[in-house]
């Protein structure tokens, strides 16, 4: 590789050919500012629209600045990153970017968590010398993520999430010059559009732009009220994330903590989403034998391959996109969905209380799982099996307002029965972790043979689309992954063209899985930190002593006392579900 | 095939056009048929002739007369008198402002004298619906010289050596552009012109594909030839129908020709154009914005590098030319990069393509070698000031230009010295001012401009552009202060600095070159809260002289808003709240009565 | 239309279509060439002026003469009709009466080509034919 | 969530198919197509908009994202003569500005609106190339020239006979 030398700040630098002025300075330990730039290394997610103008640096010899972010380092260039012309053209482009800014700090949802707000703070911005008008956008709520337009600097990254990584394509720069922002076609709500509130574009929104519905009023209101029974579950995801919001380590396992605070906040019982991924096991697992067994017999009506169903964001992306192609997906609820439906009648049989006085809330990493729990065919007579689906940061904002001391709490376990799980369930929070649980059982099943490794290496990973085969006792059986959307797509056009011959595929919608969800905590374009995530969950899994989740004593009993088995009528009425057509065909008059 | 006695041409080109030339081509030819002189005079329909002030024009050749606005009941005259008695119809004939002397032959006009015309050669000579008249003017000869008797390393040695530089505004050497991307590897390549000219106040490109679209079809090719490319993309303006009309008959005929297509002229080589439209976003002249319009994208610019000579259209190396730049490339090759670059200045060989346009006697289009002074444009060929009021500033470079003043009249123009004046060469607009005229308010109109333009990408040019008009704004209601003089000079620093294309990295110069020449009238703004040449509706007052003042009411029947109060044969009286300063009283008033405070 | 296969091919067309624009190349340069002007006005029409430009159209070209054929209105000899009037560059011009086609050979032939006077020269003593 | 009607008739959607098949139901083609489009409905509204995104397998948004970046495609239908002033610098100088206030003062609407009974629309362009005859107004094709404030109500009573 040709090396390039350079002079920054009047360091010498050396770097690869190709590298920017930013990474150079990087190395050099020059952090030079930036706000519309987003590299997630490990996921090779980029944006760079150089269109903040933040990351400006003077270059000798140049009639005006660059931006650091993607001019290319030449040899023998002389780089000045803070004289004063190059500080003065910074901080007047910051007061630009404010003077369109609502000045509301105090009172944003994203107050003390904002890439501008910290920027203005780096910079000693204390007056705004241009002021003028201001753009004024109709606040759009949707079931899931609001969109304060006022608030958006057009750094452009929720769109490159939307339409590059997800390909969902609901947010496209509209309008130009001062009138531009981003939005979804012809302005309408986000509820009007195909949205799959997989929450990407709130994950990367530097402001207060885009943010989640707030529930923690509701929650706070409901734990609130003597009359309800209010029963919480956690999914994977949030235990390995949580931390971060009191400043611990990316990666920190929190999950006892997690459960004192939760019990801190006054829910009756804590139970676990776990236990739910282990019965989505079973019932995902069931499905995909049989599908398999027939294939293998030769049914020709038999559809494969099986896709996995339990991330909402996929859900809603394959109901608009893929139409054609609805009975494919396991019939299976997802996790949050089978935790609302047994809370509400086996559980709440066991207490003897009415579903209605019973208020279930999940613990999510996800904005999807906001819309996912308000869908029609999760109420009975209109009470919904889940009644609030809150985020991580969601949950901080709860432990902190309930002046509960995170970091000093002791850990406790999950109540029973609801709380049991095991190693299989807790990586439902990575890509490739949904179907290594469905592979350790579905293998015992089929082979009748006890699995003795069950770490499937060749299934983990940060790969956009992973594809293996896992060998069921002399039967190879193709398994397809997929993370981010996207990727997603690829794979079913590749199903649809009659291109690929997997037998399972798992797919999540947000990159690394729900470790990196649009309800975890900011990683302020840190991909590290998602990487910290996983190993964290693999690690929780390595040391659970039951990793099988057909193992699972509480399954087995769920089962005996209730369900029958799986896949059977009672299941299918509680457990399963159908999909809708959502595209938007046209319609004649 | 008919021996035509007498062509009569026929100016076709939209500003004639809309003064009616085709209902005069028409009646032309309608009056010749019934006469019975079919066979003896021919009308053509040309492009531009340039003079678009006295449109719309007819040349009458072989006698060499130049007839300038022509209506279309004038048809019959010119037929009987002219053509038949061979009397030529003098009220029809331009009369020279200063001796009153009529002129028939077109090149003993001022306007034409200092004039060369290369881009613009075949512009009002012939017909730019026929390839036959092209061809007749040694059209597409360059382009099978090129093919047959030279390589293309030749060719591009040529256009290096001819110093021709591109004339959309850059100035960035055409042939090392061709180099340039002739170097870049691919299995495709694309020339593209860009004809997406938006500079308000411009029409050179427009002019020269209504007059003579074969010469950039043919230039095209060559450069397809030079830089190894198949397909060429021509990026026009969809408010140009004309123009596209032109063209698309000009490619249908080159193809019916075989000189676009599979192995023109036997040679092996292949070449086709196609087109594509703007619609209507300056910024798409930007090379790379262009690529993104024609690649259905909305047209933002993107950084560069990648240049698209690397990476441009559907990623691969892309040539953009303007269309000007392409018209000078047939001649060169025809007559060679010496004769070329004997014309013009050092730095910036041949002519150049101007839209002369403002306070100006003689509007029009206007060809004139490098090097030439703004005095000899102005007053020479642009015939002085209108009404013989004082000449302030001229605007060069649209939008991203500057505004010069008195003192660099004699400054001789090209690009280098433009930019040193602190305006820019642009795509050729050259917009002129006189004493009427206030500074701080064609700033604003500028901006105005460059604010609805902006696409929005970069935040200096986003939100700055928008504050700077604010500032503005406020300057010509009397509100500003010194404070905003400051920052307007501040914040343009910073937005030339910062923005990430050409457009927000020259949209402060009208500020700047404004401040820098006419830094008086912002004073006159700021401190004394009046505008010099009484144009800032907020900074003045109409007011009625009671000594002059009548009692005629003339001015109080026309007010549109009845701000005016007053007894017949009584003094009349402005309601100064109620006044929108529209200045109807004033244009009404016999007795002089009405002034301006 | 047909397909234009190689270079000799245009050069073909080329020389074809520019006798077309002869007309127009050359008048925009008329003080290089010789202008003849006919007078076409009533008087001249009928005593055979139009045969006469005719006559001076084909033939220049045919001998390869750079020149201009243009009418104008009556010069004022109507006895002398048709009459022309001859420019040659660098020259006054000359205007001869009673031109017949034979007149006219012998007006290309001595005065264009050699500068020899022919019979039949009126004296110079009218004015400007524009200006009338 | 709410899927949204498209209501145009079979004739104009097939119109419409035709015009996308025409460029190959190439989304690269979409500013070509949206000219054609325009011409075709005199704008483009919504659901003309979703048809295209369908046909060219490209997101509505973007359609929008588009329709929105270029001044020459609107969402608002034009008037029945439509008006558009020169605003080019050449008009501008001499005096566009007040033929501007004029016209919105007669009409009673801004640039960019139809008058209420869908006669005039008013609009301001940017050099039509007439600058010979600045300011100029245009009323559909028809180019008015030399334009004064005063005129102007002249130009807006030929349509009002």
């Amino acid at each position: 590789m040709e090396m390039i030398k350079l002079t920054i700040d009047n360091k010498t630098v050396e770097v690869q050919k190709g590298a920017s002025i930013l990474d150079a300075a990087k190395t050099v330990g020059i952090n030079i500012p930036t706000l519309c730039y987003l590299h997630l290394h490990d996921l090779n997610i980029t944006n760079k629209p150089a269109g903040c103008r933040v990351c400006v640096v003077e270059v000798k010899g140049r009639r005006n600045l660059a931006p650091a972010c993607v001019t290319e380092c030449t040899e023998g260039m002389v780089v000045n990153t803070h004289n004063i012309r190059v500080l003065n053209s910074r901080k007047t482009v910051l007061e630009l970017i404010l003077s369109d800014h609502p000045t509301d700090c105090l009172i944003c949802s994203k107050s003390g968590n904002c890439d501008l707000q910290t920027l203005a703070q780096e910079m000693g911005i204390r007056q705004i010398r241009y002021q003028g008008e201001q753009s004024h956008y109709r606040e759009d709520t949707s079931p899931a993520i609001i969109r304060d337009v006022d608030k958006c600097i057009m750094c452009r990254r929720c769109e490159m999430m939307c339409n590059d990584v997800q390909t969902v394509g609901v947010l496209s720069a509209v309008n130009r010059g001062f009138m531009s922002v981003v939005a979804p076609a012809f302005e309408r709500n986000l509820d009007h559009s195909e949205c799959t509130y997989c929450g990407q574009c709130v994950a990367v929104c530097p402001t207060g732009a885009l943010t989640e519905v707030d529930h923690t009023n509701k929650v706070i209101r409901a734990l609130a009220d003597p009359s309800k029974t209010v029963i919480v579950q956690t999914a994977p995801a949030v235990r390995a994330a949580l931390g971060e919001e009191f400043g611990l380590e990316p990666g920190t396992l929190v999950t006892g903590k997690m459960v004192s605070a939760l019990k801190g906040l006054g829910f009756d019982y804590v139970f676990d989403t776990d236990f739910a991924a282990d019965l989505t096991i079973m019932e995902e697992g069931t499905e995909l034998l049989d599908r398999l067994s027939r294939f293998m017999n030769g049914d020709k009506t038999v559809k494969m391959p099986i896709l996995t169903s339990c991330c909402p964001g996929w859900v809603n992306f394959f109901e608009h996109q893929f139409p054609d192609m609805l009975d494919i997906p396991s019939t299976a609820r997802s996790p949050q969905q089978m935790f609302g439906s047994i809370a509400k009648t086996y559980f709440a049989e066991k207490l003897g209380i009415k579903r209605e006085n019973m208020v279930v809330v999940s613990i999510m990493p996800c904005l999807a799982k906001k819309y996912e729990c308000s869908r029609e065919e999760f109420k009975v007579d209109g009470n919904p099996d889940v009644d609030f689906a809150v985020s991580t940061r969601e949950l901080a904002h709860l432990i902190k307002q309930a002046n509960i001391d995170f970091n000093g709490l002791p850990e406790e376990d999950f109540d029973r029965p609801l709380g049991e799980s095991t190693g299989a369930s807790v990586i439902f929070g990575a890509t490739g972790g949904v179907i290594e649980a469905a592979t350790r059982t579905a293998y015992e099943v089929f082979t009748g043979k006890k699995l003795e490794k069950v770490d499937f290496e060749q299934l983990r990973g940060m790969e956009w689309i992973r594809r293996a085969e896992v060998d069921f006792d002399g039967t190879p059986i193709k398994i397809g992954i997929a993370h981010g959307l996207g990727n997603a797509r690829k794979l079913l056009e590749e199903i649809r063209d009659g291109k690929a011959d997997f037998h399972a595929i798992e797919i999540m919608a947000c990159p690394g899985g729900c470790i990196g969800g649009g309800g975890q905590p900011l990683h302020h374009g840190d991909s590290s930190i998602l990487k910290s995530r996983t190993a964290a969950l693999y690690r929780e899994d390595a040391g659970k002593p039951i990793r099988k989740s057909h193992e699972n004593p509480f399954i087995q009993k769920l089962y005996e006392e209730f369900l029958g088995k799986p896949c059977g009528h009672k299941s299918h009425h509680l457990l399963h579900t159908h999909y809708f057509d959502k595209s938007n065909p046209i319609e004649v008059d | 095939m008919a021996k035509f006695k007498i062509h009569l041409l026929v100016c076709g080109g939209t500003g004639c056009r809309a003064s009616e030339s085709e209902a005069l081509f028409h009646n032309l030819k309608a009056t010749i048929s019934e006469k019975g002189l079919e066979n003896e005079v021919q009308v053509i329909t040309t492009g531009c002739f340039g003079f678009c002030e006295k449109g719309p024009i007819v040349k009458v050749m072989p006698d060499n007369t130049f007839y300038t606005q022509v209506t279309p009941a004038d048809a019959i005259e010119i037929i009987e008198e002219h053509v038949i008695k061979g009397r030529k119809v003098q009220r029809l004939l331009y009369e020279n402002p200063e001796t009153k002397e009529k002129v028939v032959d077109s090149k003993k006009m001022g306007f034409y004298r200092k004039q060369l015309r290369i881009a613009l050669r075949n512009c009002g000579f012939i017909d730019p619906e026929n390839i036959d008249e092209y061809i007749g003017r040694d059209g597409y000869m360059a382009l099978g010289k090129c093919l047959t008797e030279l390589t293309p390393e030749q060719v591009i040695e040529i256009m290096k050596k001819s110093g021709l530089r591109g004339r959309g505004g850059g100035g960035f050497p055409a042939g090392l552009k061709w180099e340039i991307t002739r170097a870049s590897k691919a299995d495709q390549k694309y020339v593209v012109c860009n004809a997406d000219e938006g500079d308000p106040g411009a029409f050179m490109d427009r002019s020269i594909l209504e007059g003579d679209p074969h010469s950039v079809i043919e230039a095209m090719a060559i450069c397809g030839y030079c830089i190894d490319a198949s397909k060429g993309l021509v990026y026009i303006r969809a408010e140009y129908p004309l123009a596209i009309e032109r063209l698309k008959t000009a490619i249908k005929q080159a193809r019916e020709y075989g000189l676009l297509g599979e192995n023109v002229l036997g040679t092996g080589f292949s070449f086709d154009i196609e087109l594509r439209y703007g619609a209507g976003a300056f910024v798409c002249g930007e090379e790379t914005a262009l690529i993104h319009s024609m690649e259905g994208l909305r047209g933002e610019p993107t950084v560069k590098p990648p240049f698209p000579s690397v990476s441009g259209y559907l990623g691969k190396p892309t040539n953009v030319n303007n269309v000007e730049t392409f018209a000078n490339v047939p001649v060169i090759i025809n007559r060679g990069a010496e004769w070329f670059a004997s014309i013009g200045t050092e730095k910036s060989r041949g002519t150049k393509v101007f839209a002369l346009a403002g306070k100006i006697n003689n509007v029009g289009l206007i060809e004139v070698p490098m090097g030439i002074t703004l005095r000899e444009v102005i007053y020479e060929i642009g015939g002085g000031i209108k009404d013989g009021k004082e000449f302030k500033a001229v605007q060069t470079g649209g939008p991203s230009g500057g505004c010069l003043t008195q003192r660099h009249l004699d400054t001789p123009i090209d690009y280098d010295n433009l930019i040193a004046a602190g305006s820019m060469m642009g795509s050729g607009g050259m917009i002129v001012m006189d004493e009427d005229d206030c500074m701080v308010s064609i700033a604003k109109f500028y901006l105005d401009f460059t604010v609805e333009e902006s696409c929005g990408r970069c935040a200096p040019c986003r939100i700055g552009n928008k504050r700077l008009i604010e500032i503005l704004e406020k300057i010509c209601k009397g509100e500003g202060t010194m404070d905003d003089l400051d920052n307007l000079r501040n914040l343009s620093q910073v937005i030339k600095d910062t923005s990430l294309c050409g457009l927000g990295q020259t949209s402060p110069n009208p500020v700047l070159s404004t401040m820098e020449n006419f830094y008086e009238e912002y004073i006159a703004h700021v401190m004394d809260k009046k505008c010099p040449s009484g144009q800032c509706k907020s900074l003045l007052q109409y007011i009625i002289d009671a000594e002059n003042c009548v009692g005629c009411t003339a001015c109080a029947r026309n007010c549109p808003v009845n701000a005016i109060i007053g007894e017949r044969k009584g003094v009349h009286v402005i309601d100064q709240a109620v006044c929108i300063k529209c200045g109807a009283c004033m244009e009404k008033c016999k007795f002089n009565a009405v002034f301006i405070k | 239309m047909t397909t234009i296969k190689s270079l000799d091919d245009l050069r073909k067309i080329k020389s074809s279509v520019q006798s077309k624009l002869a007309l127009r190349e050359r008048s925009d340069h008329p003080d290089q060439l010789v202008q003849v002007r006919v007078a076409m006005a009533t008087c001249g029409i009928a005593s055979g002026a139009k045969i006469v430009m005719d006559y001076m159209m084909v033939e220049l070209e045919k001998r390869n003469i750079e020149s201009i054929v243009t009418q104008t209105g009556c010069m004022g000899y109507c006895y002398a009709e048709p009459t022309i009037e001859v420019t040659v560059p660098g020259k006054d011009p000359i205007v001869f009466g009673y031109v017949d086609t034979k007149k006219a050979d012998q007006i290309i032939e001595k005065y264009i080509k050699n500068g020899e006077l022919v019979e039949g020269i009126i004296p110079v003593n009218y004015e400007s034919i524009d200006e009338k | 969530m709410a899927s949204i009607n498209i209501k145009l008739n079979q004739e104009k959607v097939s119109q419409l198919q035709d015009i996308c098949k025409e460029f190959n139901n190439d989304k690269g083609e979409l500013i070509n197509v949206l000219h054609k489009a325009q011409h075709l409905f005199g704008y483009l509204p919504a659901e003309v908009q979703e048809v295209i995104a369908h046909e060219l397998k490209t997101s509505a948004a973007h359609v929008y994202g588009v329709v929105t970046f270029y001044s020459f495609f609107t969402m608002t239908p034009k008037g029945e003569h439509p008006i558009s002033i020169c605003m080019g610098t050449a008009c501008y100088v001499r005096g566009a500005e007040k033929v501007l206030d004029e016209f919105k003062r007669i009409l009673k609407v801004k640039v960019g609106e139809t008058t209420p009974d869908g006669k005039f629309s008013l609009s301001c362009l940017r050099c039509v190339g007439a600058c010979g005859l600045a300011p100029v107004v245009m009323v559909g094709e028809k180019v008015f020239g030399r334009v004064s404030p005063d005129g102007v109500k002249d130009i807006i009573g030929e349509y009002t006979k």
